[in-house]
């Protein structure tokens, strides 16, 4: 029969692209630039795009509900700030980190109260909350980077590497791995699946679509926060400016990696070689030295071309009779 | 189906590579004996401010002319982890060292400790690191914001003796040391001369001249009787400059204030021309654009040759100069922004056309 | 115990602001029995099984289940309590293989995660029963409706339900595809379930039903063994129309009248050789004021014609528009020729729901509605209003939305838009699709007064009656080649032959 | 839960939502009069108009574009590209008027760009919008540069400057008048044209759409151009407020006007909307914005009332369809 086939095919043909298009884009860095090519690069890059990893992990799953969460980057800077106060007010890291995390999964839940149990659009709910997380981050900080008096260990989290690997590429492993396994083997997966690709026949099946929604909210609440608290490891500081459009960044890495805005069919794989995709362009043109100003022209310039492959690609699929053919 | 697909890719990646390769190639060249003595870094908060360019610009002038240096200069397009990740990859370049100016003082911290570990120095520049362990490059702005208050409060009271002093304020925010410098300074100075004078508000206008204007001119609908206003910037001072001509006021006879005064900082070619338009009513700013960059450029040599020890805080400080309608002369000005904008044109001619 | 009373529905009221969906039903239905439920578009059918699974909350009256008084808060508690739906818009997951969905909602897991699931054999065992072409891998998005049907249903008997409901179950069907779906059904019986059946057609409430309950504006108006029916209709035939009789108050029967041929007529539009993916050399002539029906079984390449016709898809070979060769290559190029379409999928592809009648009709012409280049409010109400009248619409007022009105009247809606057009070759997809008899009639006899008005049309459907009564050429089609042209009215035009020409080409 | 229902309900949430909106207004309106400093002033109302006039004039043909189910999040960087570019042009000597052809014909441009990736290439509006963001933005920068700064401030003529803040009778700013003028234009177009009803058309159902030959290429790339269009001509009504030309112009923009035309009732999903609930989204925002800064409040808590606002208002819609 055509159709496992055509399956497979899709999956794979999908991801080749991605992989294809890093690959173009590594040979070509390699060779314009001498200090591209090597371990410790690349393990810059992995720690440039981890909290967009790690985030757009969860955030794949709530896309494939055809939800998403504007409001991830706010969550990080509130969670950061708060994460630096408790620190700086003398709450040992672990505790305060907890406690953080606590409160961005708390950020994570009105999400998705208001759009699981409340119906609120996600584009309104997420959106509303940016705005409100943002101004909580400046209102505890009033403003300022929180830095005084801050234990100097919290910036090992994002320094520190474990069998010659920084901490953030574990990560990256880490909650891949982790959401692979969900996405592909455990209810939660299947039943996102379900929500995004036909929610009556997920209702009838009775599923609770709503409980779905909002447990993926707070979950991607939960690794927001938990990118937060790596964003203040960073420097060492809780800055409320952080985080700032973060959750484009996301988006685009989910996108890139062929999730589809409406929901249904989404791969975290794709996700990452999304979000490494837009991690080497801007590492590799700096390294280039080339203007900030064309870097943001040729990043255009790829996204569109890496979209229109995956439409190709599609496309083809869908002759292949993998979707309905409509007129 | 396939063979589309791998057209289409190989063809648009060609192509984006061609524009990197294009604008990448002209920064390589014209050094003594074809390559450079040294190679270091320059990491700017954001290009968008036309400050900042100024000083990028500079630095890699002066780099070259006077120590055959090549600069890379990085844009943190105002962003934590664009700032830090551009610290690694200045690192991984390998260059001899990296002059950084970002708001966040944690991050400064951190990134000079990063670097300090790869036997990189670091000089920084505009805002002080949370801690003092590397030279740092600092432009007096506090003394000349406050020289502005005042000479802004004595041109008032001089036009309106005994109406006090009502002022309002753009910043960026509440950034502590921008407080210090800046804003707070030049409030100081208003009101050294008139101790009566009130601050109305004091607004964040984005660095953004149209929201600077919008806020304004909510700023004026609330208290009309607003008469020094000073922008964080130049942008925000234009922004406030143009709140005010659109409900009619902004407006001078000769330097003489009938509506309000406007201090902007930074003291780039736009402000210049709004200063010596003997009817516009901006008419204060300061900046040091040239002698800072020098200083950094200076510093890290000085740090790579072991004239400086890269582990000690030593501020250099350079004047930032101020420039009013009243106290200085448009040659100056037009001889400031020649050495430290780069500026070909003559400034009588911006004048005479914004006057117009 | 074949005459238990599995369902008892006492004086069951649904109101609606300002409608009485269901108005004091009640009946019964026994236990492993097929129980029809006729009725207009609109006389409270699909209410009363939203009442039944929970999905609305009935205003008054009471439901026995198994004795036990039944009120299913949602459509959870109604599935917990063995009752299952089978909705027209079907409820599978493309995304997910056959397995998955039959599993889905059920899965066996530890921890969250799902577990390879144990009784799969089980539900292989009745998939296999159902239909053995499908297979647990296969991705659903890649199955006919009739198979994803199948699906459902197996989900159905594999939540061991006692009572599945079917709406409109052969709607999408082909004949062969209905055969099949009865046998199912007949299984079905086997295994002890009893099948709420709701249709149109009355011969598959002969041909399946033990029951047949009459609705009508929401209120029961009979309960009927079908076997004394059709005994009845044995004996005396004109007694069969008492059910028609009961449902719409008026008769209809629909026989083929050859209609007077105005001389030669002139062709209209010529098709010679078309291939593409799905069409071998298919060749067909239309003439003015003809009707020209296409039939066959599903795949056997009549919705593909229409498609090519109206420049959806590609196509190799010549088709002349009154002599002229036209290249249809698009929608806009293929109304440009002169053609007109009423797709078969009328939610999907016929009408704006969000809007309301009066914007939909001209929305294919929309030139007949400009002054000047605008909009031309009065225009578009008599426009409106003229087709409400001509085509009898069922509508409060014409700025009703197009969503709150019944399938047929959607129906009559999209043909409205499609007349509009004042094209002069109409496609006509399966046009009484899901419509009920009476407006079936009703479009029937509109077309016939189009064709006589001097347009060609073109008919595709599935449902022979139709073709045998509206017709006055048949192209049988078969595996994308035309098997033969038959003349209604000539002997080669009876249900043996056409069967045996698409079945099995010859 | 079927079609029928859900549309139904949503069509109904049409009303109601301007009527609970306008209520907010009134709202807002009534405890500024009484609670802020010369809130109640002509010169505030134009103030606030003007304030909102280009979120307005954007979002007029926004709106339509969004009824189709598509969107522009490139608005901000197209107006900044033509604002740099306008500016640009005049400084080199180009005529006023000829420039102000130029540039908005170059923004028009944008559009077709934005067009032909959603319409013919089917890219998620997302995606393609959001490279134009960049790319419009990028150049914006570079022109700028290539003009010898991070800004095109010094040079421009005088008298065009002034232009942008004429006050008609003394009173009422130009700009006022020029979205007076183009929200009646699309007033027009969304009731009266062809162009309107298929908007409507394709975001309710696309392939009934194709189906009935309304050119669906055509109408979604003639709206992304009237977007594109609008965004350059308020790029240069900017430039001639502002009295210069910054590239960071008009940053964030695309995010206020989908906002105002999400709180007007517009669903993201296309199919459904109207201009005047746009209007009032807008004012509401614009409101909310001119109190908070009469009370001198910091931005901080300005951002937390906007997110407020939005949730809020839609919140208190869904519980008065709860009730109905």
């Amino acid at each position: 029969m055509t159709a496992t086939r055509a399956r497979a095919g899709f999956a794979v043909d999908q991801k080749l692209i991605l992989i294809g298009l890093l690959l173009v884009i590594n040979v070509f860095f390699s060779l314009a630039s001498p200090h591209f090519f090597a371990v410790s690069n690349y393990f810059n890059i992995l720690k440039s795009c981890a909290m967009i990893v790690i985030t757009g992990a969860g955030a794949t799953l709530l896309m494939m509900t055809g939800n998403f969460d504007l409001s991830a980057g706010s969550n990080v800077a509130l969670t950061g700030v708060v994460y630096a106060l408790l620190a700086q007010a003398g709450v040992p890291l672990f505790a305060a980190g907890c406690i953080a995390l606590a409160g961005g999964t708390a950020f994570g839940l009105i999400n998705g109260s208001l759009v699981g149990w409340l119906n609120v659009p996600p584009f309104i709910a997420s959106l509303g909350m940016m705005y409100i997380g943002r101004g909580l981050a400046l209102v505890v900080s009033d403003g300022s980077v929180i830095v005084d008096r801050i234990p100097p260990s919290m910036l090992r989290i994002y320094q520190g590497t474990l069998l010659g690997m920084p901490y953030l590429a574990w990560f990256i492993v880490f909650f891949v791995a982790v959401f692979m396994v969900i996405q592909r083997r455990t209810l939660l997966g299947k039943h996102a699946l379900a929500t995004g690709g036909n929610r009556n026949a997920a209702f009838f099946s009775g599923i609770n679509t709503g409980r779905i929604v909002f447990v993926l909210y707070v979950i991607v609440g939960a690794l927001a926060a938990f990118s937060g608290i790596l964003t203040a490891a960073r420097s060492g500081a809780g800055d409320p400016r952080s985080g700032n459009q973060f959750e484009f960044d996301v988006i685009l890495a989910i996108m890139l990696g062929g999730t589809r805005l409406q929901g249904g069919k989404g791969s975290v794989i794709g996700t990452l070689l999304g979000a490494l995709v837009v991690a080497v362009l801007d590492n590799g043109l700096n390294m280039l030295n080339v203007l900030t100003f064309w870097q943001s022209i040729v990043k255009g310039a790829i996204l569109v071309m890496a979209i229109l492959l995956n439409e190709k690609v599609m496309a083809g699929a869908r002759k292949r009779g993998l979707a309905r053919a409509s007129a | 189906m396939k063979k589309i697909l791998l057209a289409a890719l190989i063809l648009s990646v060609a192509v984006a590579a061609l524009v990197l390769v294009g604008c990448a190639k002209k920064t390589d060249e014209g050094y003594v004996g074809g390559k450079p003595t040294y190679v270091v870094g320059h990491i700017v908060y954001t290009m968008e401010a036309q400050y900042h360019q100024g000083i990028a610009k500079q630095i890699v002038e002066y780099g070259k002319k006077m120590y055959n240096a090549k600069v890379i200069v990085l844009d943190a397009q105002g962003k934590d982890e664009v700032a830090m990740s551009a610290v690694e990859n200045l690192i991984q370049q390998k260059v001899q060292a990296i002059s950084l100016h970002y708001p966040n003082t944690g991050l400064t911290t951190a990134a000079i400790k990063m670097a300090r570990e790869k036997g990189i120095p670091m000089v920084t520049t505009l805002i002080r690191p949370s801690e003092r362990i590397a030279p740092h490059v600092q432009p007096l702005e506090g003394p000349s914001s406050q020289m502005m208050g005042e000479v802004a409060a004595k041109q008032w009271l001089a036009a309106h003796p005994g109406v006090t002093c009502r002022v309002f304020i753009l910043d960026f925010g509440k950034f502590p040391q921008i407080e210090e410098m800046r804003t707070g300074a030049f409030f100081q100075g208003v009101k050294n001369v008139d101790p009566k004078a009130v601050l109305v508000g004091q607004l964040n206008g984005f660095s953004s001249t149209e929201k600077s204007m919008q806020i304004t001119l909510d700023a004026l609908q609330k208290e009309p009787r607003i008469n020094i206003i000073f922008g964080g910037n130049d942008e925000m001072g234009l922004g406030a400059l143009a709140a005010c001509q659109q409900v009619g006021r902004g407006k001078m006879k000769d330097g003489v204030p009938l509506t309000e005064v406007i201090a902007g900082l930074d003291a780039n070619i736009s402000a210049m021309a709004q200063i010596y338009n003997p009817n516009s009513s901006f008419k204060l700013t300061h900046g040091a654009v040239r002698d800072n960059a020098i200083a950094e450029m200076d510093t890290m040599i000085g740090m790579i040759t072991g004239k400086i020890d890269p582990k000690k805080y030593a501020e250099t400080q350079v004047l930032s100069r101020e420039f009013d309608y009243w106290n200085s002369t448009m040659e100056e000005a037009q001889r400031f922004l020649e050495v430290n904008y780069l500026f070909t044109g003559s400034l009588k001619d911006e004048v005479a056309k914004a006057a117009k | 115990m074949s005459d238990e009373i599995l369902v008892e529905v006492r004086n069951l009221q649904k109101h609606f602001p300002g409608v009485r969906a269901l108005d004091g039903v009640s009946f019964c239905i026994r236990r492993n029995t097929v129980h029809c439920i006729v009725g207009e578009n609109g006389s409270g059918k699909s209410t009363f099984i939203k009442t039944l699974t929970g999905a609305h909350q009935r205003t008054a009256g009471e439901i026995l289940l198994g004795g036990r008084p039944f009120e299913p808060r949602s459509v959870g508690a109604a599935i917990g309590s063995g009752i299952s739906v089978l909705y027209q818009e079907l409820n599978v997951v493309d995304d997910l293989t056959v397995q998955e969905n039959l599993t889905l909602g059920k899965e066996q897991s530890l921890l969250g995660f799902v577990r390879k699931p144990r009784g799969l054999e089980a539900v292989k065992e009745i998939l296999l029963s159902l239909d053995p072409s499908i297979h647990l891998g296969d991705m659903v998005g890649c199955l006919s409706v009739a198979q994803k049907q199948v699906i459902e249903i197996a989900k159905a008997v594999s939540t061991n339900c006692s009572l599945l409901i079917m709406d409109e179950p052969t709607a999408a069907l082909s004949e062969q595809e209905v055969g099949r779906l009865f046998a199912i059904i007949r299984k079905l019986k086997e295994r002890g379930i009893t099948v709420i059946y709701i249709s149109h057609k009355l011969a598959e409430v002969f041909e399946i039903g033990d029951v047949v309950t009459v609705l009508r504006d929401g209120q029961v108006v009979d309960t009927l063994q079908v076997a004394e029916i059709s005994r009845a209709c044995r004996d005396v035939p004109e007694s069969c129309l008492r059910i028609v009789r009961l449902m719409l108050g008026k008769v209809v029967v629909e026989t083929y009248v050859p209609r007077p041929s105005t001389g030669p007529a002139r062709t209209l539009l010529e098709a010679r050789n078309i291939n593409n993916t799905k069409l071998r050399g298919v060749s067909f002539e239309l003439a003015e004021g003809e009707i020209l029906g296409f039939y066959g079984l599903v795949g056997s390449g009549k919705t593909e014609v229409a498609r090519v016709l109206y420049g959806i898809d590609e196509y190799e070979g010549e088709i002349l528009v009154k002599g002229a060769r036209r290249d249809l290559r698009g929608v806009r190029c293929a109304l440009g020729a002169g053609f007109a379409m009423v797709p078969e999928e009328r939610r999907a592809d016929g009408i704006f729901a969000g809007l309301s009648v009066r914007e939909n009709i001209p929305m294919m012409r929309i030139g007949s509605i400009l002054a000047k280049g605008l909009l031309s409010r009065g225009k578009e109400n008599a426009l409106a209003d003229r087709y409400i009248a001509s085509m009898s619409i069922a509508v409060r007022d014409r700025e009703q939305k197009v969503a709150l009105l019944s399938g047929g009247n959607q129906q009559k809606v999209v043909i409205s838009k499609c007349l509009n057009r004042e094209a002069e070759i109409l496609l006509m997809d399966e046009p009484t699709r899901g419509v009920d008899v009476g407006a079936k009639h009703e479009i029937h006899e509109i077309i016939r007064s189009l064709a006589s008005k001097g347009r060609g049309i073109i008919v595709f459907t599935s449902e022979m009656p139709e073709v045998l009564h509206l017709c006055d050429r048949i192209v049988l089609m078969h595996e994308g080649q035309v098997g033969e042209i038959v003349a209604n009215g000539s002997p080669a035009a009876n249900s043996d032959h056409i069967m045996s020409v698409v079945a099995g080409g010859r | 839960m079927t079609a029928m229902v859900s549309s139904a309900g949503r069509r109904r949430s049409m009303d109601v939502q301007k009527i609970i909106l306008l209520a907010i207004l009134v709202g807002i309106f009534v405890f500024l009069s009484l609670a802020a400093p010369n809130f109640f002033a002509i010169r505030n109302f134009t103030n606030i108009l003007m304030q909102v006039s280009v979120i307005v004039m954007i979002a007029s043909a926004a709106n339509l574009l969004m009824i189709t189910g598509n969107f522009d999040l490139s608005v901000g960087s197209v107006l900044a590209f033509c604002a740099i570019m306008h500016a640009y042009l005049t400084k080199q000597g180009m005529p006023i008027w000829a420039s102000i052809l130029a540039c908005v014909a170059i923004a028009a441009l944008w559009g077709v760009f934005n067009g032909v990736m959603v319409g013919v290439l089917n890219v998620t509006p997302v995606i393609a919008t959001i490279a134009t963001m960049y790319a419009a933005r990028g150049f914006a920068y570079l022109i700028a540069r290539w003009d010898g700064g991070a800004n095109i401030t010094a040079g421009l003529p005088q008298n065009f400057a002034e232009f942008g803040r004429t006050m008609l009778f003394g009173q009422v700013p130009i700009i006022i008048l020029f979205m007076v003028v183009v929200f009646a234009v699309f007033f027009f177009i969304e009731r009266k044209t062809p162009l309107g009803r298929f908007s409507y058309a394709i975001g309710g159902n696309l392939s009934a759409a194709r189906l009935s030959g309304i050119n669906v290429v055509g109408v979604i790339v003639a709206l992304y151009v009237l977007v594109g269009a609008l965004a350059g001509l308020c790029g240069i009504i900017q430039v001639s407020r502002v009295g210069a030309a910054f590239p960071n112009l008009g940053q964030g923009l695309e995010f206020d006007v989908i906002v105002a035309i999400v709180l007007g009732g517009t669903s993201m999903m296309g199919g459904e909307g109207s201009l005047v609930g746009m209007l009032l989204g807008a004012l509401v925002v614009g409101l909310a914005a001119n109190g908070l800064n009469l009370f001198g409040v910091q931005y901080f808590y300005q951002t937390i009332t906007y997110g407020v606002i939005l949730i809020g208002a839609v919140l208190i819609d869904l519980a008065v369809h709860r009730k109905a």
